[in-house]
């Protein structure tokens, strides 16, 4: 039923925006007993192809079902006005609200660190600072060090829990052209053959890899180039100027 | 081109991708920040207005030259240059967070994302994106997170006003939009 | 300025004072060494024609960007204002896991921190702190990296047995994460 899996959204807020957009309802006169069983629906569905669902998204389905039960049940209206909260559906809008400006602007981001990629600086000329000046150019201690090793370390023995063995699978080369297609396109134009290797796991996927990598070139979806020791992959479908002449 | 903008051509040349801050031009040049600046501008104009494979740019008060856009794709095929790295959607939501609200909390960050962002946080540190800037004065003193001079560096930018204007969301007036 | 002038120039720009040979700039660019060679003519005709901190020079067929030499004396006033300069807490956190796990490639270092270091790898080399040493097994035949002497005079370590165990850190660190 739902195409999109959980792992494409970055948070219950964005599953709660793509839902309301998806399913024509209005933010501005939000139906949350309608948001609150498509949400609900999506994460069983979810469930039931086995994906794993993270807390936060259960915690907001959680409040949802609160408010959506609570409405259900005969008002009183003085006691509504002894406790005054903020109402939580006007709450909700907002944090929907804010969130989305947060997420609008990500596009702008985006193109702006895309172009900035594409500038390249020079590296310093070593030579010319040392004709002026012999002198040492960095600072640091073996303390730095010990203390730099120790902040990897922690952060390394902070995200063990959360990640997952992937077990080998036998895979055919079809499939594993598949898989690299999608791969490069997080590539650029033109990349390390042993770029496609990173996520091999086993020499057999190994020996897969570069089988697909061989007919990916036969059918023209990827030209090579040889520089001394270095294999290098170009995508021919890029639009980069690179075809022809400048 | 003055002597001045001149000068500060080579010592950017000299130094390469790391650039080097207003500042420190002004210090090495013995002159005002605001003499450096005009030379700044004047080198950026100068590089503009020829059809050059060279740019200089000011991201943050970090002047540097750097290759103009259309280079790209000739230096790829002449070097290794090393595949671009994509930021995540998740990455961008907590920069952008953290760009408008500076100095904002983990907490603050995690109610506005609706996720935890613990190891986010250490990850856009160890890029150097972000870093700890002092502490909050709420209970348990929390760590306050702003941007870095690279984050201005890799999105471009001379100063945070830049950025698109958020619309102000304004909580307590909006009864009249949601009932 | 030409298309092919203005390529060949941000090219030049990119190497820096390994300068690149006019052979290299006619394999890169699909065009004759005759080509080639009119088009460094006119960059270095450019160069000249204005009053400029960089300067093109064609050295036996080696073409490179060089500031000009009246920059020098005003790079030392540069150098000695700013003799020391302090890696970042991303630059050190790369450098002791290449000096604690060396030789390492660099899909190791970004297993370890999490994070792409491609750009980091670049500048730790142009500072002299690391250097590529053979490849690696692995396949795709990664390049591996190590710490140099600069390294070693940088930190003042004689040797990197001086630098206390991993397993040592670890205990030290669990402490501080369990308080």
């Amino acid at each position: 039923m739902f195409e999109i899996t959980i792992d494409q959204f970055s948070g219950p807020l964005d599953l709660m925006l793509f839902l309301i957009k998806e399913k024509k309802l209005d933010l501005f006169n939000l139906d949350i007993s309608e948001l609150t069983s498509q949400y609900q629906n999506y994460i069983t569905s979810m469930q039931n192809m086995n994906l794993e669902i993270a807390s936060e998204y259960l915690s907001e389905l959680a409040g949802l079902i609160e408010y959506k039960s609570k409405k259900l049940l005969p008002r009183d209206k003085s006691l509504l006005d002894a406790d005054y909260t903020e109402d939580p559906k006007e709450s909700l809008v907002r944090r929907l609200l804010e969130y989305q400006q947060f997420k609008d602007i990500t596009g702008d981001l985006e193109k702006r660190y895309q172009i900035r990629q594409q500038f390249i600086g020079k590296p310093l000329s070593r030579k010319e600072v040392e004709d002026v000046m012999p002198d040492m150019l960095v600072e640091g201690s073996s303390y730095d060090l010990i203390r730099a090793m120790k902040k990897v370390m922690i952060r390394v023995s902070l995200q063990q829990p959360f990640e997952t063995k992937i077990a080998a699978r036998e895979l055919s080369v079809d499939q594993r052209i598949d898989m690299l297609r999608r791969m490069i396109t997080r590539f650029p134009a033109s990349f390390a053959l042993e770029e496609c290797f990173v996520d091999c796991s086993d020499i057999q996927l190994v020996l897969i890899t570069f089988l697909a990598v061989l007919d990916m070139i036969r059918i023209g979806e990827l030209l090579f180039t040889v520089e001394g020791e270095q294999i290098y992959l170009i995508r021919s479908t890029s639009d980069d100027g690179f075809n022809g002449n400048y | 081109m003055t002597d001045l903008t001149v000068i500060i051509e080579g010592l950017l040349f000299i130094v390469g991708e790391q650039g080097l801050s207003i500042e420190q031009l002004a210090q090495t040049l013995l002159c005002s920040e605001d003499e450096v600046n005009k030379a700044v501008d004047q080198l950026a104009v100068f590089y503009k207005g020829y059809n050059r494979g060279i740019q200089c740019v000011n991201y943050g008060g970090q002047v540097k030259l750097l290759t103009a856009p259309f280079i790209h794709p000739y230096a790829q095929q002449m070097l290794s240059i090393q595949k671009t790295r994509q930021l995540s959607q998740s990455a961008l939501e907590t920069l952008a967070i953290i760009a408008y609200k500076q100095p904002i909390t983990r907490v603050e960050i995690e109610e506005i994302r609706g996720v935890g962002c613990d190891i986010m946080l250490r990850k856009l540190q160890a890029l150097d994106l972000i870093r700890e800037q002092g502490r909050s004065d709420a209970p348990g003193r929390p760590i306050l997170y702003e941007v870095t001079r690279e984050f201005m560096d890799v999105f471009q930018l001379m100063s945070l006003d830049e950025l698109p204007k958020l619309e102000q969301i304004v909580s307590g007036s909006s009864q009249e939009l949601f009932e």
